[in-house]
């Protein structure tokens, strides 16, 4: 048994541990200790994969396994990491961590919030330490199914109707996706579903060319493609604070993986083919995501805009295909992961103790919540691309990447999505001038109370990360942009 | 001697005679007789089959045979169930027959 | 031609020895033996089960190729046992109510004959025999439909069963009649070796096509199955719903692949047309009930849609794909309505999807079980049905019917949303009177716990698969 | 050099240890640690000059270019990499003394100032946290870099011009000072992205050839930059930002926002200097047209205003115009034939941020003492406050240009670059430069002459003079200014790094002085008495005329229309409509139609078995029709 399969088991022995959990402390007992655990076991796997590199090893993926599971079928069960599952499984182990904090207060039903919780990093983490196939996608499905439950019963709003519409375009997508799987495997000759494997076969360009925008469009549901991104603003919006930063933070970087790692690289020739028309979808969700943003009233829908702003630049980044926008997309879908699930954990605490996210009934929390709001202050700077914090280097990557493309298309989109980082500005500095600074509107907030440890926890967790990153990317830049080369090379075939 | 398109022609009628009852009769033992009559003509064409184009065997005679046997059974099944209806209700016509739908 | 030959029938025996213990102990048994029916049922079927469980390695044919059986067809009965096993298990507590006490005994008896119809209908390797277990499948089950004789909708379900019934016989055997007149033959191998496809084998293989469907539920054979469902009881139901639609589906795929194979352009066709309409109409239709199991009726009309994917190319990877969905669905939909039949029996007939709202705050435990067969029935992971619709829809793309399988999974999401409607109504729907919290007798929950475990583990363990795949043909 | 680390590790630190300790520690004490991580770096700033311009000049007669550290920080290309580290050269140098010395003012300007405020901790924070930026910036070994501290000066400053949280001006000017910056980064970054591909490095020192092969896209990479450069130099049309930005507390304006962060662009400028002369020459005038029209507007601006503050911004925007034509008039490398303006520009960049933080800082203690930046509510504040009267006339006539104070070093020395470029430039300049003089004495008369204080009218409060935190930096910065003039600023800055004397061109000289003169003696007419009759005929001649300089001829308008109905209105709601109308709707649609086509097909399913038989006939027919025909 790998080691890598343990990101897997103790979630479940998480779930057996929740399963005889008798009281609200046990539960939480459980849940932290399984969440530290998977945040040591996603930095020993960080400092054991740099350590394999560094002693020269050149696989493409590391700590492989493979477990013959369907003979027939040539399904294994296979794991493997490079390193962008590294940097991925360290964000969904940071987002976990935090998440369990955020949703320290659970009242209704917490065992099975948290079973379902669980269930859904079981998806995750399954899903970036996978390199077969089918257990990639089983991965992806597993992610997706507990969010209706999570959505729908312990979320606001209009969560029902949220919930459905967000599985629905998932499933959607993911329909999408088993076609181009598929497609996939076919082509390639039915005779492996092994990402490295399949990656050394020329699927035939007539494929690629029906396959590759169905997979795209499939994992680029998830990854808030425009059109396919209405479920993002509403399914976010009614979640609950640790399922929308879980499925901000990590669910959305599972299209931008996906995209990345399946459509682009098993199926390169159509991918540059056809790369124009999506590059213009994520070029215009840039943008768009951000215009919207601006005239959000809800504090959640802000957000959920700027997750399709930000996650549109992680597909863009792709699809401009050199190494550099590669690596700053995978930067971004690192960056955006904690930014955003630091931007729901806030707006989850604010709107605990307001009862409300609609901005214009909020005004000067800086003085009611001074700990709250500085720490939104930080994660809106993050956000618009602030030096020092993780947004910063990721755009400039991607920036800096689209732009070694030397031609006019490709240069003018990439010139149209720079202009997001200021409609960003505009968004964040006018919610937190509204929301923060000023007066107190409502004299009820008065009497409020600021973050408490188990609130201030997480927030500093991530906020720390995304310094961290931001201040110190050159690591991150340099395991990420060694394990794209593989598909980057791929595409030159 | 009479040719095998006579018979054929005369099962084919029996045949859709039995389906055009079942359309239209308003009373589910004339239904029950329509598909008497289709399953009647399922006998007339493997007995003709077997008598003409393929004298030397049996099973066609068997086949009807059985199926003769098998619409027995159905029927007195069938008939079980409409006087069971007919207990439940005083009526087995076809129109109080549809609470159940949508 | 030797009598011993009958011996080497082992399921069929095995089975008819407990229809025959059974039926004698109801003879004898009075009142209070009645009492023991239900266990003895339960454990002569688990017996039976266990006789079985390993498939006869061997081919046979009996008289004279009136009968035959392969390993796959040794299985796929092994599972229809299994199947009935738990339907029987389910049954005890409607069985034990005042107004059926007294006749239990029947309901053993008929369901085990159409069980035995069911194998002979498998193991046919000649139309008659074919014929023969098909009606022996048919009749006894009209009787079962009907087994609420003092409910009008069980008796007007029972009466719209065998009238559809009979009809459909009637058109297929009048198909048979042209299979007959212009191969001269009854025998399957026969059969196949002499078909050219001429217009009158195209319309004998629709008829033929369309009796089975009808079992099986296809759209447009499919219209007496809502009805039906919910008219009859809620355990025959479940057995009509999973026992009768595996084997009748598993008939029809060897029958056209052993048959009409040589006519595969055009069933291939057929099934393309019948599956997207299933599928879809089945969906669009199953949106809107608000009684379970009429919601489930047109559920299983759609699983019967997905299950014929199998069939297309009639390839052996589709077969074992085909044999893994349906002994899937049948965990799934066992579990499903063994949940709604606890739940009728202990609210006195609360079959409403509304009853259902609420659910999971008193019957939590019910209510996970309801959710994973639903899971499962949806495709989800990493539950069974996950891993059976993959391998049907890897079949059908790898046969290369690519359009029908989009078709089929842009359908999954249709059905996804009304499997999570009933999620929906138990986990989130407020109810002022939910369902009171209950304990059903040990035999459900038995079951129940049985199909859980499945659910979770069959897609899981790749062995049973490996298993029906080294059979496949 | 290798303890110029501490320059930008000290405030950092400091940044560090009084925003996260925030109000645990005393207001006192994080003022205190801020101030002397200030001391040690003002220290620190003026031995790195010292033994810099003490070490010698290389062989080329040039001092050398120093980078005692450079690490990459972000690879991202093959070629191209962020690399963080220090670059000691003169204008680095001079930049660091200019910038250490005005932040310890300020810090210990503001420990007087800020007394008493509601978050002093979080005022020292981002102080510190400025002063690192900024010192990040001028050291930067590469235009990304610079980048990456010119957003954080960015940042800072927009921190505090909003640290008055609480008043919606504040808020408001908070945010437009920093999305109008970030709008002209835009171009800045995209003018870094073509100057990376294009020069296939971020550094300043790119391979000729490879520059030459680019074409066109050198001169558009640094107009660009340039965006960039005007955007936080408030050049117009950029300039909005500025004026509203003195909300912030003034010690902040007079170290951001009138002696370091605005010159920012003229550093960029300057820093990009041989790449203009040599790949863009008419780049670098089209900055000096921007700039000659960004002083005369702002001059002009500056005459009718009556909040000191604002006064004071829109002079300052003048002398940054006047600093970037300095630049932009220069048409080679070589001081003594076209390239004067470049050292012109960074004297008068030295010196400016010495007078006109001096100017902010008098201010600052004027409304401290009055409560006020109207200066309706001033006057007669001589006899009341004489430290900061004199300081504050000192600073005036240095801006004014008048000798011996620096001001007129460094101006005339500008003035005589422009004379150099275009003779229609100098007078233009000329000109402008008495505009400074005549409303920086109407300023002067307005608050320290005029009409007598009105102590009733302030609620019987009387003014007096500010305490010695705050007037001890007044003092050692008018000092500054009256013996900066002096320092012979060509030895250690020029255009082409060789030893320049200053010499004062006596036409040029003559005239500026002259011009500024009369102007000050017009101001003394019109605005030394209580009443003010010429003033008030003028404001009421040209009323068109005054009004819209009063309103600053209306730019803000214009940016408030684009803003609120362009963007707003016309793109952004639009879209939000446009996504959950009509890519949402027609999500929706497809569940709609679902739906409908659900409830429409009820009905075939009658309850009829009748119609059950015939569905399945007529499904058979169908199938056996289909089968036959295709």
């Amino acid at each position: 048994m790998n080691f890598l399969s343990l990101f897997v088991l103790v979630p479940l022995l998480m779930m057996l541990g929740l399963w005889v959990a008798r009281n609200v402390n046990q539960v939480r007992g459980v849940m932290v200790a399984g969440a530290s655990a998977l945040l040591v076991l996603a930095v020993t796997l960080a400092v054991l994969y740099l350590r394999e590199r560094a002693g020269g090893a050149t696989a493409e993926m590391l700590f492989t396994a493979s477990h013959v599971w369907y003979a027939p079928l040539n399904i294994h069960y296979a794991v493997g990491v490079d390193g962008i599952s590294v940097v991925m499984l360290l964000l969904s182990a940071i987002i976990v961590f935090t998440g369990v904090f955020a949703s320290w207060k659970m009242q209704m039903l917490t065992k099975e919030f948290f079973m379902w919780f669980c269930l859904l990093s079981v998806g995750v983490f399954g899903f970036f330490i996978s390199v077969d196939l089918f257990t990639m996608f089983m991965f992806y499905e597993v992610a997706l199914i507990p969010m209706y439950l999570l959505i729908g019963v312990w979320g606001s709003g209009r969560k029902e109707y949220s919930a459905m519409k967000l599985t629905l375009m998932l499933m959607g997508g993911s329909a999408f996706i088993l076609m181009g799987i598929l497609g996939i495997y076919y082509g390639a000759g039915a005779t492996t579903m092994s990402l490295t494997e399949l990656a050394r076969i020329h699927i035939p360009v007539e494929w690629q060319r029906i396959f590759f925008p169905l997979t795209f469009i499939g994992f680029g549901v998830l990854g808030a493609l425009f059109p396919f991104h209405t479920w993002s603003p509403d399914g976010h919006a009614s979640a609950p604070t640790a399922v929308s930063m879980l499925h901000a933070g990590v669910l959305m970087k599972l299209g931008g993986y996906g995209c990345f790692r399946i459509a682009i690289y098993l199926m390169p020739e159509a991918a540059k083919e056809q790369a124009w028309i999506f590059l213009i979808l994520t070029g215009i969700g840039v943008v768009y995501g951000a215009f919207s943003a601006c005239v959000q009233k809800d504090l959640k829908y802000i957000n959920a805009y700027s997750s399709v702003s930000h996650c549109s630049l992680v597909l863009f980044a792709i699809l401009m295909m050199t190494q550099t926008s590669s690596t700053g997309a995978v930067l971004q879908m690192l960056s955006h992961g904690l930014m955003t699930a630091l931007f729901f954990a806030i707006i989850g605490m604010i709107y605990g103790r307001t009862h409300t996210r609609d901005i214009r009934e909020m005004s000067g929390l800086m003085q009611v919540m001074p700990f709250l709001s500085v720490c939104y202050v930080i994660a809106g700077l993050a956000n618009l691309g602030l030096p020092g914090f993780s947004g910063f280097i990721a755009e400039m990557t991607i920036f800096v990447g689209s732009f070694e493309v030397n031609d006019v298309f490709h240069r003018t989109l990439t010139i149209i999505a720079t202009t997001s980082i200021v409609i960003t500005a505009v968004y964040i500095l006018r919610l937190v001038g509204k929301v923060l600074y000023g007066t107190v509107g409502n004299p009820a907030h008065l009497q409020l109370t600021d973050a408490t440890w188990d609130e201030r926890l997480p927030l500093i967790v991530l906020i720390v990360a995304i310094a961290g990153l931001g201040l110190m990317p050159w690591g991150f830049s340099h395991i990420i942009s060694d394990s794209v080369l593989p598909v980057i090379s791929q595409l030159a075939r | 001697m009479v040719q095998m398109e006579l018979y054929l022609i005369v099962s084919t009628i029996m045949m859709f005679v039995g389906i055009y009852g079942f359309f239209t009769r308003r009373n589910l033992l004339a239904i029950l007789i329509s598909v008497e009559l289709i399953l009647n003509s399922v006998d007339i064409n493997f007995a003709v089959f077997n008598r003409f184009l393929f004298p030397g065997q049996l099973e066609g005679f068997f086949f009807s045979l059985f199926a003769i046997g098998i619409s027995a059974a159905e029927t007195a099944v069938a008939i079980a169930i409409i006087i069971n209806i007919y207990r439940n209700i005083r009526n087995i016509q076809v129109k109080n027959m549809n609470e159940l739908k949508g | 031609m030797d009598y011993s030959q009958v011996l080497l029938m082992r399921s069929e025996l095995s089975l008819l020895a407990v229809i025959i213990i059974l039926f004698v102990y109801d003879l004898v048994a009075g009142e209070r033996g009645r009492r023991y029916m239900h266990p003895l049922a339960c454990v002569l079927m688990l017996a039976h089960v266990l006789v079985n469980i390993v498939p006869q390695a061997d081919t046979l044919e009996l008289f004279g190729g009136m009968y035959r059986s392969v390993p796959m067809i040794s299985l796929v009965k092994t599972i229809l046992s299994v199947g009935t096993l738990v339907a029987v298990m389910q049954s005890g507590e409607w069985l034990r109510r005042e107004d059926t006490r007294y006749k239990q005994g029947e309901f053993y008896t008929l369901t085990l004959f159409t069980l035995l119809g069911m194998f002979f209908m498998v193991s046919a390797g000649h139309f008659l025999m074919f014929v023969i277990g098909l009606e022996l499948a048919s009749i006894p089950m009209a009787c079962l439909v009907a087994f609420d004789k003092y409910k009008h909708h069980s008796a007007e379900a029972g009466a719209k069963y065998i009238l559809s019934a009979m009809f459909s016989s009637g058109l297929m055997m009048y198909g048979l009649s042209f299979v007959y007149g212009t191969t001269g033959t009854l025998y399957f191998d026969d059969v196949a070796a002499q078909l050219t496809g001429t217009p009158l084998q195209i319309m004998a293989l629709v008829f033929f096509f369309a009796g089975l469907g009808f079992k099986i539920s296809l759209v447009p054979f499919h219209l007496w199955t809502a009805d039906v469902y919910e008219g009859a009881p809620t355990n025959v139901t479940a057995y009509l719903s999973v026992i009768s639609k595996a084997a009748a589906a598993f008939t029809l795929l060897v029958v056209l692949v052993k048959v009409f194979g040589p006519m595969m352009a055009a069933w291939d066709t057929m099934l393309f047309w019948v599956i997207i309409a299933s599928i879809t109409v089945a969906n669009l239709f199953a949106i809107r009930q608000t009684n379970i199991k009429r919601f489930f009726a047109f559920s299983s009309i759609s699983q019967a849609g997905y299950l014929m994917l199998g069939a297309m190319g009639g390839t052996p990877g589709g077969m074992t794909s085909m044999v893994f969905y349906a002994l899937v669905y049948m965990i799934a939909n066992l579990a499903v309505f063994g949940v709604i039949s606890a739940i009728e029996q202990r609210t006195d007939g609360k079959v409403s999807i509304s009853d259902y709202d609420g659910l999971y705050r008193t019957n939590p435990r019910l209510t996970l079980v309801m959710t994973l067969a639903l899971f499962s029935l949806g495709g989800i992971p990493p539950f069974a049905g996950f891993f059976s619709k993959f391998f049907i829809f890897m079949a059908a793309f790898g046969a290369g019917f690519k359009v029908l399988v989009f078709v089929a999974l842009v359908n999954t999401i249709i059905s996804l949303y009304y499997y999570l409607l009933i999620v929906k109504a138990m986990y989130i729907n407020p109810n002022e009177h939910p369902v009171e919290a209950f304990k059903s007798d040990g035999w459900t929950r038995v079951s129940l716990l049985a199909c859980t475990l499945g659910i979770v583990a069959v897609g899981i363990i790749s062995g049973i698969y490996d298993g029906i795949n080294a059979f496949a043909f | 050099m290798e303890h110029t680390i501490f320059l930008l590790a000290l405030p950092f630190l400091s940044f560090l240890l009084v925003g996260l300790l925030g109000t645990c520690l005393k207001p006192k004490v994080a003022g205190l640690v801020g101030t002397l991580s200030i001391a040690a770096v003002a220290v620190l700033a003026y031995v790195t000059a010292f033994l810099y311009f003490t070490a010698g000049r290389g062989a080329d007669g040039a001092f050398a270019t120093l980078m005692p550290y450079n690490f990459t920080w972000l690879p991202l290309t093959e070629t191209l990499k962020i690399e963080m580290g220090i670059l000691l050269d003169p204008i680095s140098v001079m930049m660091l003394v200019v910038i250490s010395t005005v932040s310890l003012m300020v810090h210990i300007y503001s420990f007087g100032y800020m007394d008493g405020e509601r978050g002093f901790q979080r005022y020292y924070a981002f102080l510190s946290l400025f002063t690192m930026s900024m010192l990040g910036l001028v050291v930067a070994t590469n235009i990304f870099q610079m980048y990456v501290f010119w957003e954080l000066v960015g940042v800072s400053s927009y921190l505090l011009i909003g640290f008055y949280y609480k008043k919606p001006e504040a808020i408001a000017a908070s945010k437009k000072a920093f999305i109008v910056t970030r709008f002209a980064d835009l171009g800045f970054l995209i003018g870094i992205l073509i100057y990376g591909y294009y020069a296939g490095t971020f550094t300043f020192t790119p391979q000729a050839q490879v520059l030459a092969a680019a074409g066109t896209m050198m001169p558009l990479a640094l107009g660009l930059m340039f965006v960039g450069g005007a955007g936080k130099s408030a050049m117009f049309p950029l300039h909005i930002w500025l004026p509203d930005a003195m909300e912030g507390p003034t010690p902040v304006s007079a170290l951001i926002h009138a002696a370091t962060m605005v010159v920012a662009g003229v550093y960029l400028v300057a820093r990009m200097f041989p790449l203009f002369i040599g790949y863009g020459p008419e780049v670098l005038h089209l900055t000096a047209y921007v700039g000659a029209f960004t002083a005369l507007f702002a001059a002009v601006v500056a005459c009718v205003q009556t909040d000191i503050k604002r006064v004071l911004a829109f002079s300052t925007i003048s002398q940054i115009g006047f600093m970037i034509v300095a630049l932009g008039v220069c048409t080679s490398a070589d001081p003594h034939a076209g390239g004067l303006g470049y050292m012109a520009s960074m004297f008068h960049l030295f010196t400016h941020a010495m007078f006109k933080a001096l100017l902010f800082l008098c201010a600052g203690a004027i409304i401290h003492a009055v409560h006020s930046n109207e200066m309706a509510a001033m006057g007669g504040l001589r006899k009341y406050m004489p430290v900061t009267h004199a300081t504050f006339l000192i600073a005036c006539l240095a801006i004014a240009g008048i000798p011996p104070f620096s001001g007129f070093f460094s101006k005339d020395e500008i003035l005589a670059a422009c004379f150099q470029f275009a003779p229609w430039m100098g007078v233009l300049m000329t000109f402008i430069a008495g505009l400074t003089a005549f409303y920086m004495f109407r300023l002067y008369y307005n608050i320290f002459w005029a009409k007598p204080y009105d102590a009733a009218q302030a609620g019987g409060h009387t003014p007096h003079e500010a305490p010695k935190s705050m007037t001890i930096p007044l003092v050692f910065l008018a000092a500054v200014t009256c013996v900066a003039g002096f320092i012979p600023f060509g030895h250690f800055v020029s255009s082409d790094g060789q030893a320049y004397d200053i010499h004062l061109s006596l036409p040029v000289a003559l005239t500026s002085v002259v011009v500024a003169l009369v102007a000050i003696g017009l101001a003394t007419w019109m605005y030394k008495g209580a009443a003010q009759p010429v003033a008030d005929r003028l404001a009421t001649t040209f009323k068109g005329l005054h009004h819209a300089a009063y309103r600053r001829f209306y730019i803000d308008e214009v940016y408030q229309f684009i803003t609120h109905k362009i963007i707003f209105r016309c793109i952004s709601t639009p879209i939000a409509w446009f996504d959950r109308h009509v890519v949402d709707g027609f999500m929706n649609s497809l569940a709609w139609v679902t739906n409908a086509a659900s409830v429409r097909i009820r009905g075939l399913q009658s309850g009829n078995i009748q119609t059950y038989t015939m569905v399945f006939l007529g499904g058979a027919l169908l199938l056996v029709v289909i089968l036959l025909l295709f």
